[in-house]
């Protein structure tokens, strides 16, 4: 088809190195109001620094147009599984930009920043009150890095003569359907992982059991899992592991399922991290930043990162501090203290939704993943969804469009035409292959369900009737669709000089 | 008001005050209880066993409504008093700086259509993000002098050690050389990050406030791995790096690592121009407000033959269907998501909006403007130097050449001086000791573009009232 | 620092500092001067005789960089102490209130695509504008409970001007009543925009700080052009609409201008219930910042044989070619730039941005929201009067009903309570002498949603103490 | 051709009253905290108030995808004649929503406010330096505005016995070229116009010395005028006036072509109105808000509206106030002071540019104007435009192309059509019939006119290979070409009630 009626608009937007003219620029600083002191030319460079020159106004449109190119949750129905998008509310942004905030050096004296700190040690106890657990370290700055800190955690733990001692606990054992960071983090930390099978789309018990050891320092699992089941047997699989002198590690990242419902620390976790993007909606930015504190329980407490925020004197007139004197503390996991803008996020989401209203958060992310199987499964098949069976789903749910992709088209070809109605993807081909990984999320409407599992239906009709069309999809996107494969093979990953 | 509706079968759910985060009516969460086809949310529960739930509300404070938040957060903005502020001067530094940050920044980034969209996975839904970090790889590999950078990494401290295993794993070797005069909160991520792993730090100790090339051969041997040399180091003293990468490379696969200031490097010679083979810190001075120590920006660059081997996400040009450029993720057969436990690092989530913050602000400071920043900073800095060894009982603790941050002897303790900073809305600097770099009587200073004459001179009066 | 050129013919131009407000280059300008065949931009002003010329340059300040820029107007702010901000207790109203502001408002209405365009002239580059005024004209017109409503005026007084000129238009005659309980400002303007007109205000005596039906049957006759009434009025009482507007309408062509309060409206009987041909008031309070009194957003709405007799600018859906729905400019013959001296009136920019930012307040509050706003709004302003009419020496000046502002009489001067809330962070009212409504020892107050229960009691205490 | 070729991937955007749910908010107030007070069923209305109901994120979506159909300077060229589009910088923008500004309430006693008065205080002075005029009124709320307010002085001035003193000058003046505004401003002000004739584009002066009498209280004038010239006679045309008694008004539309280079006070204007969104970038909001200050000569500030705002005590320590003590003044033109968002953003500008900043934005306009005109205007026939005569425009031009006309498409079609290039049309047939006004303003780089003048060309070309093209466009906009005259048969003006 005539390539224009993809481009939108604005033609293709140039690189911001191709809007360069010499001599332009954006931004003026005050004339320097001090002598000079001469360069040591052994020092300074003499090369060119080939940066952009544009003026403001280029600035502005440059962005303003990449902006347009862009899918986001406050412009589409965006149900990537297990990466809940969901809303991010301009409250939570106009609050993280407030002078009093932002402004704030990490390295001032604590009497300095006792507002800051304030906010931190309430986050970090109200974290702990909904992970059922002991202490909460908020420093980590992503899922992947609390895996990594609790990973941390948990060796020294069993390398500690007085506590866990059982130096040779390297092995961590993880369900075949394990994000990728789980494995990745435990080869960071010297760990070994070994693959346990699940059944069903959940733990197999006697794989379990058949591997656990002295051997085994830990097991890490997400629950309610990453196919979108609450793992039921998380009671046995505690057992399992405790009862073998090892550790049951949470992967929190689907806790919106069931954040006020139930806690981890009741269901047999030691030690967990929370995803605060996932759960507690502060804003992918396209990427990050994230945060992803973790939760433990009085026996690991020791070995938190350091600094630790902490309080003394009494609620009337609490002194904040930043507390370092943690002898058996594996160290520094970052620089400074932590993802402040984020975690200040975080502190306003629990505020705002209090005890209820965090409950509620998991009952509808629950409820609306619920009613979207329900509308989509007779013709996208939910190996884990039979209301007919009782049989539902958690926050998300797994489907494996057989029959459709036995027409020939790809998955590919199902996720590019979703691009042509405004609706972003859903997750593809993970934790099984072949596979849609789609969550709603709580924060969307009705209306948006519905219309969602219409253009479903509706692309399944297509496959029956314009099959073509799909596999050229997308059509209204800047772009069609990008030959990923080339991009591998020769990589282009920066403009050549100019 | 938490309205309360029971449920058929009697029992009450209570519903959300929080009406940020659910969009649902009670009208409409009945209706769907009905299509599919039970009659509480209870009932989607049931493979969570009784003794999995809570029987009752979570300790937590009421919900606050959008203006109670505000108040609340009003109480605690109050109780700051932020270093950063226009009614201060702050020559606060030590890895996080105060430089100017243009609106435009602030503007452009905070456009929804960035701050919430996710991971670009999604190409052609996601060209405006994979352009800007393509834009942004180009910019960082462009200021240190090096071939390819990735897409971010969370930060300073943490990308210093994604480096150091790189190094470990390219080079199968063991030994990790460290100047002494990196920054402190840098090798204690390092130490934590290489404590269970077969690998060794071996510090080099400093002479003067810098590492010499001595120090580097004698440490050098068969088993190292890399050698991290920070420029301006934590004294804010500039390394030869030249001659320390020089030295370093006299072991054949031994790999170098600069920790760079990515201000300085408008100015300063880059990573590249010194022979460094990666370039790994932090990009907070690019745009980026203090805010408290996060969210910041990992920055990590290296030579091409090392491309392979980065961490993190890569974003790559390439062209669709129809011969259009475009741009998308690439070779993520390094990553966790397809490699697993074999993946050059386990880093998912990045620091994407604050990369494209760094991208904005390279493009507006431009060519010239960054140049211009990185000059105001030296000589401010210089400016300020010479005139606090003017004052008596003040010198400088190094004679190196530096670039926006000094270390000053003092005749008193530097907390002494912090203390009487505030009754004048100065923040002097940071104490030595309490940072684990120096003495008590030491206190580190850093001063960037931001700062006039006028308040350096206030600083000096400072000191100089603070002594006797 | 202007850098300096000499054009070929000699003379100096001296280039600009203004970075955000000329991006050609100096190069580039030189390749456009020869481009266009000159040598200089002197000679493209050939046409201005010499002595029109100015020889020197203006006799401003020098050029302040961005980062100068923010520092004075953070200086000049820290000059403020706003009345609306968290750390004060605001009751101060008189046709200006401090209402809850949602932040979704600013973010939304902060977006480029709207604040940077202009006038939809080009519907097919402007459905966004459009559609947004639609929906506006639409909840004004429900708000007002009448037919049609424009897409905005200025401001309050001036929308209460056009009301009249335009009945005195279609009415053809010159008698304009207006309730003395109408906003002085509101009146002030009137008698500007009447006074080289042939037409005559007529001024309706109060009684108890209302307007009673009698004295319109009295002053009414043959040549009335229409009445005004404000309600709820400047001193917050409520005014009998339906029984004042029946009383006008005995002459038939005689037009009734309500002139509400838009949250009040969610309240209280609207101008449409109540028998008014035309409304026209005041905007502000939904969802516009207080910002020392502009811009603010003149509401305009009337009876639909009216419409095209309407001032300003007016949306109306359409078809595309295709017969998909869209929105353009209608009823263009009524305006200045198609009729000229004709048109119905000379506006032409209105407060676009404004009503875009009450379109999004509506939808944000909601049909509950607003009302549960309007509610509060009147429970708090009676359980402060209650209050404060128990203290010795305070009560209120009339008996009427009210909604969320009162006058009271007060045992002091109302300046000496004003000064005494600055010591505690209370702004307790406004003086009514000063405002040309009442006596020095009168204080206006009105009570938002905003206010709490504590902040009211705090208002007692003030009162009380400064009473003895 | 295919309607969804037109579309942008989102859907036609519903209404916002179409996505209501019932019970929906996006906003929750605080607890009501005080006891309730019985409602006097009298007052209170018992009509639905038929509001949206719509969550938040229903919310933000929705604007969202009006404000992705919207042109606007941050994402297009916007060449419209008069109207000065220009760059709106972000940091005017992020001042002009400081709390100290916004939350200040327009009647707090003047010692609260001392920083936004000193702020308009400063204002006022500048502009009126700016104009070389005596004294500034910040008040009115835009140009037209700007103008009822001065012919309410020049009227004042007229009646007073010990002034003026010729209460029969009623008659205004006006060019056949002026804005509509001018001439309704007049009949508001209870004022008769009569039009002026011009000769090639100017003022005729013959006409002119023919129209003034003893009835004629001012010519109102826009200098440039309205097809963007320089009237070099405008020194006559004050003799004229003056010596007939008569008073000359600009219009100072156009200011933003001479600021800093011809100062209206210095060619013998008594009396004008600035446009601050024309001349100092106050950003125009899809409509507005505008300002119009005024200026005027010593002779007529007796006349100005209340209040005004002073300065007592010293430069050292100055105290600053609102006077309305005025005894001659006309009045007041609005409720509280003027339009102080507005006027804030204009003080920034002004104190960014500084003296030399603007007059090298007048040297730009001017510049670009005249280089956009000879990259087009073998094309495109300019009337006043001939550089080869060293006949130059000012900041805008008229283009009046009559040849590609003749080829029988409308100048309707080109405008649209320079829609699917993401350009903004140019004003059309004004001042005079058929003809296109562009204004390409200062803040644009060459780049973009570069493009805007290729881009002209093309569609010169299309009307010779395709005019059909041209007449169905636009193609690439959410809407096709619009029914403007069925809307304004049957006016729909709002949503009829659900
Ligand atoms: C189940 C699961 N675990 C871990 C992660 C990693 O979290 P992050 O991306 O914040 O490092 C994710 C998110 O991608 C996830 O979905
Ligand atoms: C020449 C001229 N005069 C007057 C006006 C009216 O100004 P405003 O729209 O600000 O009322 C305009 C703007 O449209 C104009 O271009």
């Amino acid at each position: 088809m005539d390539s224009s009626n993809r481009r939108q608009h604005d033609d293709d937007v140039p690189l911001i190195f191709e809007r360069s003219a010499p001599g332009a620029k954006a931004v003026d600083l005050p004339e320097l109001d001090v002598p000079e002191t001469p360069l040591p030319d052994a020092v300074i460079s003499d090369q060119p620094l080939d940066l952009p020159e544009v003026g403001p106004l280029d600035l502005v449109r440059h962005y303003t147009h990449l902006a347009a190119r862009n899918f986001s949750v406050d412009g589409n129905f965006y149900p990537l599984g297990s990466c809940t998008m969901k809303f991010n509310p301009p409250i939570n942004e106009a609050v993280a930009s407030w002078p009093a905030f932002i402004d704030v050096h990490p390295l001032q004296p604590d009497e300095d920043v006792q507002g800051t700190l304030a906010l931190l040690y309430e986050l970090r106890n109200w974290l702990a009150e909904i992970a059922g657990l002991d202490e909460v370290c908020l420093q980590p700055c992503a899922g992947a890095h609390g895996e990594y800190t609790a990973l941390k955690m948990i060796r020294a733990y069993f390398t500690d003569p007085k506590a866990g001692n059982a130096p040779q606990r390297r092995v961590v054992l993880a369900p075949d359907t394990a994000h990728g960071t789980n494995l990745a983090s435990c080869t960071m930390c010297g760990a070994n992982v070994v693959t346990v099978a699940s059944k069903d789309g959940l733990v197999d018990l006697d794989d379990l059991r058949r591997l656990v050891n002295d051997e085994t320092a830990a097991m890490m699992i997400t629950n309610p899992n990453t196919s979108g089941q609450f793992d039921g047997q998380i009671g046995d699989i505690a057992d399992i592991l405790h009862a073998a002198g090892a550790l049951l590690y949470l992967d929190g990242a689907n806790m919106n399922a069931i954040v006020g419902v139930s806690r981890p620390g009741d269901f047999g976790v030691d030690i967990m991290h929370y995803n605060t993007h996932k759960t507690f909606s502060t804003p992918h930015g396209c990427g990050g930043p994230g945060a992803g504190p973790i939760a433990v329980r009085q026996f690991l407490r020791a070995y938190l990162p350091v600094p630790q925020v902490e309080m003394r004197g009494n609620r009337s007139n609490p002194v904040y501090y930043l507390d370092y004197d943690r002898p058996q503390s594996i160290g520094r996991v970052r620089s400074f203290f932590g993802q402040f803008g984020v975690l200040l996020r975080c502190w306003a989401y629990i505020a705002a939704c209090g005890p209820d209203g965090l409950r509620d958060v998991a009952h509808t992310a629950v409820l609306n993943a619920n009613y979207l199987a329900t509308l989509m499964h007779d013709r996208f098949e939910l190996p884990y969804f039979d209301p007919g069976q009782k049989r539902f789903c958690a926050h998300e749910y797994v489907s494996v469009p057989k029959t459709l992709l036995a027409q020939g088209v790809t998955l590919i070809d199902i996720a590019k035409r979703l691009i042509d109605f405004g609706i972003h993807p859903p997750t593809m081909h993970w934790p099984v292959h072949d596979c849609l990984m789609i969550e709603p999320t709580e924060t969307e409407s009705k209306a948006t369900l519905d219309r969602f599992a219409q253009v479903m239906l509706t692309i399944a009709e297509e496959i029956r009737s314009d099959a073509n069309h799909l596999r050229q999809a997308p059509h209204k996107a800047p772009v069609a669709r990008l030959d990923e494969v080339a991009a591998a093979r020769v990589p282009v990953l920066t403009v050549a000089p100019s | 008001m938490g309205n309360c509706c029971h449920g058929r079968r009697g029992q009450t759910q209570i519903r959300s005050p929080a009406v940020n985060y659910v969009q649902i009516t009670e009208e409409q969460r009945l209706q769907m209880l009905d299509r599919i086809g039970v009659d509480s949310v209870d009932q989607l529960y049931a493979t969570l066993p009784p003794q999995c739930l809570l029987g009752h509300p979570l300790d937590l404070p009421p919900a606050q409504s959008e203006l109670q938040l505000q108040n609340s957060l009003h109480r605690l903005g109050a109780a700051n008093r932020p270093a950063g502020s226009p009614d201060l001067a702050c020559f606060l530094g030590a890895g996080a700086y105060d430089h100017f940050i243009p609106a435009t920044v602030n503007s452009l980034t905070a456009k929804g259509e960035f701050v919430t969209a996710y991971t670009p996975y999604q190409a052609e839904a996601s060209q405006g993000a994979l352009q800007a970090f393509f834009e942004f790889q180009t910019q960082i590999a462009r200021l240190t002098g090096l071939d390819v950078a990735n897409a971010s990494l969370y930060e300073g401290a943490t990308a210093v050690a994604e480096a150091v295993l790189m190094a470990i794993s390219v080079s199968a070797r063991r030994h990790v050389l460290v100047g002494e005069t990196l920054h402190p909160h840098y090798r204690q991520v390092l130490e934590s990050y290489l404590s269970d792993l077969p690998a060794e730090l071996v510090p080099l100790a400093q002479t003067g406030g810098r590492i010499d090339e001595q120090t580097v051969r004698d440490a050098l041997d068969g088993d190292t791995a890399c050698l991290v040399i920070q420029s301006p180091n934590v004294y804010g003293q500039i390394e030869d790096w030249s001659a320390l990468f020089a030295a370093a490379h006299k072991q054949d696969r031994t790999l170098t690592i600069a920790v760079p200031n990515p201000i300085a490097c408008a100015l300063l010679k880059r990573p590249g121009d010194c022979g460094a083979d990666i370039a790994a810190g932090e990009g907070q001075p690019l745009g980026i407000p203090l805010q408290y120590g996060g969210p910041y920006l990992g920055l990590f660059a290296a030579r091409r033959h090392l491309m392979r081997k980065l961490p993190g996400r890569l974003v790559g040009q390439t062209v669709d269907g129809d011969g259009r450029r475009g741009f998308c993720l690439t070779l993520q057969t390094r990553e966790q998501h397809i490699r697993g436990a074999k993946a050059t690092s386990n880093v998912c989530t990045n620091q994407g909006l604050l990369a494209l913050r760094a991208t904005v602000y390279l493009s507006a400071m431009g060519k010239q403007g960054l140049r211009d920043a990185a000059l105001q900073c030296y000589h401010k800095a210089h400016y300020a130097a010479s005139k606090i060894t003017a004052l008596d009982g003040y010198q400088l603790a190094h004679d190196g050449p530096f670039f926006h941050e000094f270390m000053v002897d003092c005749p008193v303790y530097a907390q002494s001086i912090i203390d009487a900073g505030r009754q004048r809305d100065i923040a002097p600097g940071i104490d030595c000791a309490k940072l684990g770099i120096g003495n008590e009587n030491q206190l580190l200073i850093a001063v960037t573009e931001k700062r006039t004459a006028g308040q350096i001179d206030q600083l000096c009066a400072l000191l100089q009232e603070t002594n006797c």
